[in-house]
């Protein structure tokens, strides 16, 4: 399998400075190795797309990797604000952020219609809200046979997306089960694809709602053990809440976010030794 | 019955409010104990639906977010979420959408957005998610929030879902399906749209709250029901079953990978 | 759980004369035994929608069950011709058969709209074709964000769609594995939904590319072994090639076709006698 | 090599073109014989793709139909309906569409509707099936089918997939991101379309085959080129190959459940 590679290699090949950027994930599955390696090589005016921006969203807009954000819905689950993602919008810290704000079902109609090779999407939605106002991406569409006007929003086509999976197969097939999100639509509707797996295995086994995306869709696949840390990896890992919690205090405050970032993601070399650096190496053997 | 918060009778009252055998849209926090809590009382076939993409989801703890791997461990089935919004929500087949809000106005549109000017905030809230086409399409939506006079505003800082839109039958010009709010559910009471105005009414009080109390909360000239009630209060066992709910969540929380 | 029922109760309460009837399958699943049940209570006037109509569709259409066919491929598949709907477009036997007809893009895209809650569906394709000449149900839209102009089609929203799945679980819940084709669309933009099993269980076990559909999208549960036969259940029973082959003679003569359907089809009183008078019983005990 | 029949020549001829490592998205019948002849000879890298939803499917015999279970079986995945023609074809990923026909014109275009009027046809043939967007949508389309006279007529009875239109430019102003068709591969030739009329032209005789021969065959008056070439005879090892694929396939039929 000629896609296997690290995950260095891939981002440094696939991820160019002005990219447009999805590293999805829907809670299960967040490509946090990516996102950190990404940071390390100081990629530059990246519009990132997600659906649901969380903690990796909040370190690369932070690092001022960002100069435009398409989203959904911005914040730490369960915990509540985005600081580093407030503190960009509020006070254009530590760069003013481009905001493309659309409501979930549009974004996934968007990336429906990418993944589909078409210009646009349909959905009964917007009317009434302000959201049309301050998006430009929304425009009214009549049923050809019913008269009934509804919305179309443009389609999503990244630059690049990525996202982690729990495997891949030797012939670079890759394998998610349990909640699979929007993660097939990011892939399918990118020009250059970067997957991270929990671990290359020899053939898949059957598994609940388990989804396969073929090898051909796929750039490169890169194993990254725990590479979804903090979020989890359904059959690996559980999601670790309390870092989620503990987030809330390290981005609140410019300087204490700074110092964490130096330390455990610009001062290590790899995810695995992130992990040990933030004490979590068990992950990596889960 | 005494020595219950207001937040637990919030919480209560919204569950006594799901009918089983519903199939019910939840959105995290609030909407999602009292949608759990109400699985576990009254409403055992109620079918929890997230926008994650799990149906008929049965977590034994509550998700810290709408993605948790508990949603799906014994969910009947797993699916993408642009099924989710197209198959399940856009299609009409959700009876009640539950959702929770940062600002509401007197005909229960919401705001997620933007506490301040949209282009320079005060407070950049997370957003629309999945809220918009759950207010447009559900069968009919109940909001749980807190009672705060920031929170019941005259004007929204920025209109993310539409409730009763600008009242009257001007929601129905908008083209959706659903029904729109019903029902605000909040820690001092319970509101209602008027038959033909569609303006929010206070129609019940929880056990102890004085109306005034909810007008001091509410920022516009709040609407009060002839016929005003009072709620019933929590239960011995609503009571203990959420607190064994609350108990759990926070172990499983403390616990977790960490 | 209150939706398991016989068959011929299922089909007698939810299918009804004049009805708009899809009975699902892309080769893999066709409901055969609930298109002998409603040809076995005479339903009449149907409209019958379906991308691939084979030898159900053939059954139906010669015994006069259809006033109108919506599809995109009607034949024997790997066969032939289907005759009996030939002999209903060709000379009206026995009574003129109305076709609204598509490309299979076009009619996936219409279920997708139907089970959506749209009006329609967006797809590239039918231009400089003579379908839109024939067709009604064809016109061009053009999107708001760059002009292009494809072709949208209506929403198919059948007042019942039947499928034949592997298993069902006393919920309710319907599981398929193998290829599903358009079943769950179908299922999910019907008013009213029969789905014939292979078997009721306690639980599903994974399986390799398993949906799951939830009770709540279904009417009707009707436990039919080998209700899928000359067709084949991935777990259970193999197609039956030889007798798509066999069917190409039976249904070539009106009355040939006709004493075979008095004898095996309207002649008995469930699908099990069925498989019994022509010999297949063995596809029960798969 | 001798003692081969015209129809083994074909589709020897078609697995030819078929570059290892590509996406191909397979018809039923010739095209599909053609495609797996070329990935058990040249091409074991070829993807395979079939209408149903099968994605690099791995039959060890022929399927008699699209969906048949021996695609399923070994395949990378398995999608649905939807999923092929939206994320797969219309989406520009499918390198080449294998296609048969029932009438053919010289610009490529493609009937497999009616013989006769549409709506009193002499012969209603099946009607479009997925073949009017792998026509729109493949990146290049390769074409097989047998050389009769009734076939390759001057002026289909119905066009139900777009090749190179009415010529030259025309197909580009229909809005289609593929080039069309490539190739026509029958049991007498090649025929390839011009560069700029995009009008087909006989570019090999299979061996034995006359020019004046394939003429008789066509409805039209065939332009040749004037480098026409002679197709290399069937190798041992293809012509070894393909009967064992149609030994195994016409064995698997006749056991069938039957």
């Amino acid at each position: 399998m000629d896609k296997l590679t690290s995950l260095r290699e891939a981002v440094a090949k696939l991820v160019r400075d002005g990219d447009a950027v999805a590293l999805e994930g829907f809670t299960h599955l967040i490509p946090t190795a990516a996102a950190h390696e990404i940071i390390r090589q100081r990629k530059g005016d990246l519009t990132l797309i997600r659906m649901t921006p969380d903690l990796i969203y909040d370190q690369l807009i932070g690092m001022g990797c960002a100069k435009k954000l398409v989203f959904s819905w911005g914040g730490n689950p369960g915990v509540g604000s985005l600081h580093r993602f407030r503190d960009a919008v509020e006070n254009g810290w530590p760069r003013p952020l481009e905001l493309e704000e659309h409501s979930h079902a549009g974004m996934a109609n968007r990336y429906v219609a990418g993944a589909s090779g078409l210009p646009f999407a349909v959905l009964r939605g917007y009317k009434g809200t302000d959201l049309p106002r301050v998006t430009g991406t929304v425009a009214p569409i009549k049923c050809p046979f019913t008269g009934e006007e509804l919305m179309a929003v443009p389609a999503l086509n990244p630059d690049v997306t990525v996202i982690h999976a729990q495997q891949a197969d030797r012939r670079g097939n890759v394998a998610i089960w349990g909640i699979s999100g929007i993660q097939k639509e990011a892939a399918l509707s990118a020009r250059r694809v970067i997957v991270t797996v929990e671990e290359v295995v020899e053939e898949f086994e059957p598994r609940p709602f388990q989804i396969v995306l073929p090898a051909v869709a796929v750039d490169a696949i890169c194993e990254v053990p725990g590479g979804a840390y903090p979020s989890y990896a359904h059959g690996y890992y559980e999601r670790d809440n309390a870092f989620y919690e503990e987030w809330d205090g390290i981005s609140r405050d410019r300087e204490r976010f700074r110092g964490w970032m130096e330390r455990h993601v610009l001062g290590v070399e790899s995810f695995e030794e992130h992990l040990r650096s933030i004490r979590k190496e068990e992950v990596m053997k889960a | 019955m005494s020595g219950y918060t207001p937040d637990e009778m919030m919480s209560i009252a919204a569950a006594r409010e799901l009918r089983d055998g519903v199939l019910c849209f939840v959105g995290i926090g609030l909407p999602s104990e009292a949608a759990n809590l109400a699985r576990r009382t009254h409403a055992p076939e109620c079918m929890l639906i997230y926008e994650s993409g799990t149906l008929g989801a049965k977590p034994d703890v509550l998700p810290l977010s709408i993605g948790d791997g508990v949603l799906a461990e014994r969910a009947d089935s797993v699916v993408s979420v642009p099924e989710i919004f197209n198959y399940w929500l856009q299609a009409g087949r959700i009876d009640v959408g539950f959702l929770g809000a940062a600002q509401i106005d007197r005909y229960a549109n919401i705001n997620t957005t933007v506490i301040g000017d949209y282009q320079k905030p005060k407070v950049r809230l997370p957003g629309a998610g999945g809220a918009p086409e759950i207010a447009a399409s559900a069968k009919e939506v109940i909001i749980i929030l807190r009672h705060k006079r920031r929170a019941f505003v005259e004007n929204l800082d920025f209109l993310t879902s539409v409730g009763h839109y600008k009242g009257g039958k001007s929601r129905e010009g908008l083209g959706y399906t659903g029904a729109g709010p019903t029902m605000v559910i909040t820690d001092l009471g319970i509101l209602r749209p008027r038959e033909e105005s569609r303006e929010l009414e206070l129609v019940a009080v929880h056990p102890g709250v004085e109306v005034d109390q909810v007008r001091e909360q509410t920022g516009w000239d709040l609407a009060v029901s002839d016929d005003l009630k009072t709620t019933a209060p929590p239960t011995e066992e609503e009571l203990g079953v959420l607190r064994e709910l609350r108990r759990k969540t926070e172990a499983a929380r403390k616990e977790g990978a960490g």
